[in-house]
């Protein structure tokens, strides 16, 4: 698999995709996400796996996204994001409010190819109430009234992630962030960025296998060093707090955004060895 | 016993959680899992940690290593097997029925003011056998009667599946337990009373004759705090050890050195 | 976590017991199985995870089984299992027929703590007409008649298997094989046998974490060099198959079975550096 | 083009085999994965890859690496995804309606005779869009009008969701299609007659006006076979390689050396 330049990756996104992206500091590809800005991608339809944070709230900003589902939008210490915020309060982004476990259920089914899954809990939450494709129905295996909720699955387009490494099939490393697997398991295809190629087969290295997930799900890579920045990658880089508190004080008002993105997102070549 | 000036609001909620897990009349507490930014019920499970205590300790929030192999998921997997006895949940509202509300104030999903989203809370609070609500802001805007929005609500009718419920809120005024679906004042920390917690509460509860302040924590509690248990949140909580003990990663690794 | 001898960990399984075993070559515990057959349990039931060989075969040739699910029973090249084809035919062992993906998904269940989860195929099968405890619902997300299979959650009370290694914490690192690692969430106790323990934590280094079984799930272990023997292990060694070829041979009357037990089950003591 | 006489029917079946996989009119063949045991359809497979052919393979049976790295599951969640095009599947019966027996004969679950048990076939005849049915033996005992038990059903009715069913079924006399619920004879094997391929089998099926011998494989097809390929399955297939091909593992050892 030959590795593509970020721009290439990001034009693999077709308009109005449904793309699933991890937490910040959950191999978030910081870099993808600008290229995805820069692109101009429209109508996007997000999935926090299962929360998610800058990477979403800057394609909100930059007018890319249409619709979020997500267990919450966050920036750590930082709060809500602030451009979320903003575009609920203009009623310009929908949301589908979620619980963090609904979110690995609901992708697990498509993982396993059903059409729904069961969660307990939830009964007596909004969020039920807000969700009218979520259907409770009576457990067939109880003998009692056991109403229980069934979520269906969720088939993103694309899952764009962050990882250590690649190699030359395209299988890359993710640790033991493992729900990313689900993720791109679930989804169509995965585009995901690394900091370097490496050369043999992980799937080779019993000690590494663990941690990859195989090339079988990668549609296309791009290399793109320290690419899960202003986020943290496992124990190779920390994330960038100053900045991520800098992003959310900006991104206040939307001038303050635009200011942002001219200087970090727009403006910036990415740092990319393809 | 040390006296009310030289301990910090903090301390004293910390040592107040330690003893609400402690209870010996709810069921047992093996495994605690802390979410994230979380330091005070943290700190609480690290001070019964360091006393000795036989207790798994799962903590979200942690640069790398961290408890668990399967990813995010398995938190979530352990509470709904339950392999997790106590989790701490918060909200942007909590009422007087126990229900939280981290979704946001105004039309659904927040048009006046947007919190960050229920996260696993609508999942937990039913899986997890004792769940204690966290919330250091006390104040009319908080505790109110009526939550706008359920993110995870505090009771469920009985065909409804569910391991548990709130055992208690902690706030930075004082314990309520929740018992038989209602709050009652359990102890109120000192610089507190009556009426400033009557004031600074929009939610109903009830109110025993005898109202005990929440008793402080010991000089050895105190000297585990601002020692070892320090040591191990300095690098997860470097904001907090700075704000309530003055200290940082940096001079622990002096020291280290 | 001090580890057990191998008879000590055997005592840990009460008659009874519902254990999921993994297939041979996945990391089963040849040596806590001869265990078992020593210390001459009784009434067990048997999960094959999805299916299972030698292990299965000694302990209902030993008269330790009353019940098996399993969606095979297989020696590889050897065949079926002798003991458990006598068994059958002799009327002495209950067999609940299984696919192997209906026993991940249960185990998923109980992983997941929900009370069943779907599975598509199966319907048509004989297996789903053998297995009462099974139901067939209308799919609730479609509004044409499409019948789904949904399953019980299997909740092993034991899941044994061998690992490489454990550290002091009761953490064991099993590699790619993380079908076991939802044996041992779906398990109320797991008992381990590995070939070492090792210093420090294995959690603590990102690159063995993603193929650790947290030691949540550890009840007990106990320390068994070449324990998976006859089965192979990883990279490490590998399986013994004209050991199993023997075995097979054997097994097929009753006496060349007891003989069989005599010279390698009761009357050698395991190697074990406990 | 190879005469029959220095040509093995395990030969025969591989190249038969990759001329399934390759049929225009079929799904697409991008990612084919093959079972344990299996090594005539893991042969073809890797003729095929030998031959250029653009295709991910993922053989169940490797001592060690292999395409996984989620456990023994992932082939299935793979297949459920849609994400495997081709599957092999055998029996220890086979009937006219392409149903597959791999529980037993006599009473459930296999009083007079005992296979090893269904395996993955309940689900993987349903979800993979094509399905190869293999059995070297071409018996009456193993070609029956009806299987006493279904493993896995060759087909289901219309409310019934699946992806796929049988595509062919190669024996070690004869290659029969099932098209529309029949088997129909494709072609014989170089050797075998009409009546000694009906003699043999106890289910019925449609016999064309005219039935070739099955196409043999080129000099450059057995060149690759008895080379690079045998070269891939020395480690994983040394008995098959050792009966079909004269060849060793060790021997490979040593011309490595």
């Amino acid at each position: 698999m030959t590795p593509l330049s970020l721009e290439a990756l990001a034009a693999r996104v077709h308009d109005g995709a449904l793309i699933a992206l991890p937490p910040d500091d959950s191999l978030s590809s910081g870099a993808l996400i600008r290229a995805l800005v820069r692109r101009g991608v429209k109508h996007l339809r997000l999935v926090g796996v299962p929360t998610t944070g800058y990477a979403a709230d800057l394609l909100i900003g930059a007018g890319c996204a249409d619709v979020i589902e997500t267990a919450a939008m966050t920036l750590g210490e930082a709060g809500t994001g602030p451009r979320f915020a903003a575009a609920i309060a203009a009623g310009s982004i929908r949301v589908l409010d979620a619980t963090c476990p609904a979110i690995h259920t609901a992708l697990q089914a498509a993982e396993k190819g059903v059409p729904f899954m069961p969660l307990r809990g939830v009964l007596g939450s909004d969020v039920l109430g807000h969700r009218p494709d979520w259907h409770v129905i009576a457990n067939p295996f109880s003998s009692d009234d056991d109403p229980i909720l069934l979520l269906p699955a969720i088939t993103p387009d694309v899952a764009i992630f962050h990882a250590s490494c690649a190699d030359e099939e395209g299988n890359v490393w993710v640790g033991r962030r493992r729900e990313l697997a689900t993720m791109a398991h679930a989804a169509r295809a995965s585009l995901v960025t690394v900091e370097r190629i490496v050369k043999g087969r992980l799937l080779d290295d019993e000690r590494l296998a663990p941690g990859v997930i195989s090339g079988v799900y990668v549609e296309a890579i791009a290399v793109a060093e320290r690419g899960a920045w202003p986020s943290g990658l496992l124990d190779e880089y920390d994330s960038d707090r100053a900045h991520i508190a800098a992003y959310a004080k900006a991104a206040r008002t939307e001038a303050g955004f635009a200011e942002y993105l001219a200087q970090f997102v727009t403006a910036q070549p990415e740092r990319t060895a393809a | 016993m040390s006296s009310a000036s030289d301990v910090t609001v903090q301390e004293i909620l910390i040592a107040a959680v330690t003893r609400l897990i402690l209870d010996p009349t709810a069921p047992p507490a093996r495994h605690i899992a802390v979410g994230m930014a979380s330091p005070i019920p943290a700190a609480a499970c690290w001070l019964l940690k360091k006393q000795g205590h036989d207790l798994r300790l799962s903590l979200l929030q942690r640069a790398t290593g961290g408890p668990f192999s399967e990813g995010g998921r398995e938190l979530f997997d352990l509470a709904g097997q339950g392999r997790i006895d106590i989790f701490f949940l918060s909200g942007g509202q909590i009422d007087s029925q126990a229900n939280i509300n981290m979704v946001g104030v105004g039309d659904w999903p927040g048009s006046q003011v947007r919190f960050p989203g229920s996260f696993g809370s609508a999942f937990m609070y039913s899986v997890t056998p004792r769940t204690i609500l966290f919330r250091e802001e006390h104040s009319a805007r908080v505790l109110v009667e009526k939550v706008d929005h359920i993110s995870a609500a505090g009771t469920s009718p009985p065909e409804v599946w569910r391991r548990g419920t709130a055992q208690a809120l902690v706030t930075g005024r004082c314990i309520f337990r929740f018992d038989n679906g209602r709050f009652t004042l359990a102890s109120i920390h000192p610089g507190e009373t009556l009426e400033s917690v009557d004031a600074n509460t929009a939610m109903s509860y009830l109110t025993p004759p005898h109202v005990p302040f929440t008793e402080l924590p010991s000089a050895e509690e105190l000297a585990l705090l601002r020692g070892p248990v320090c040591d191990e949140m300095l690098n997860t909580y470097p904001d907090f050890c700075r704000r309530v003990w003055g200290r940082s990663a940096d001079q622990n690794q002096e020291n280290a050195a």
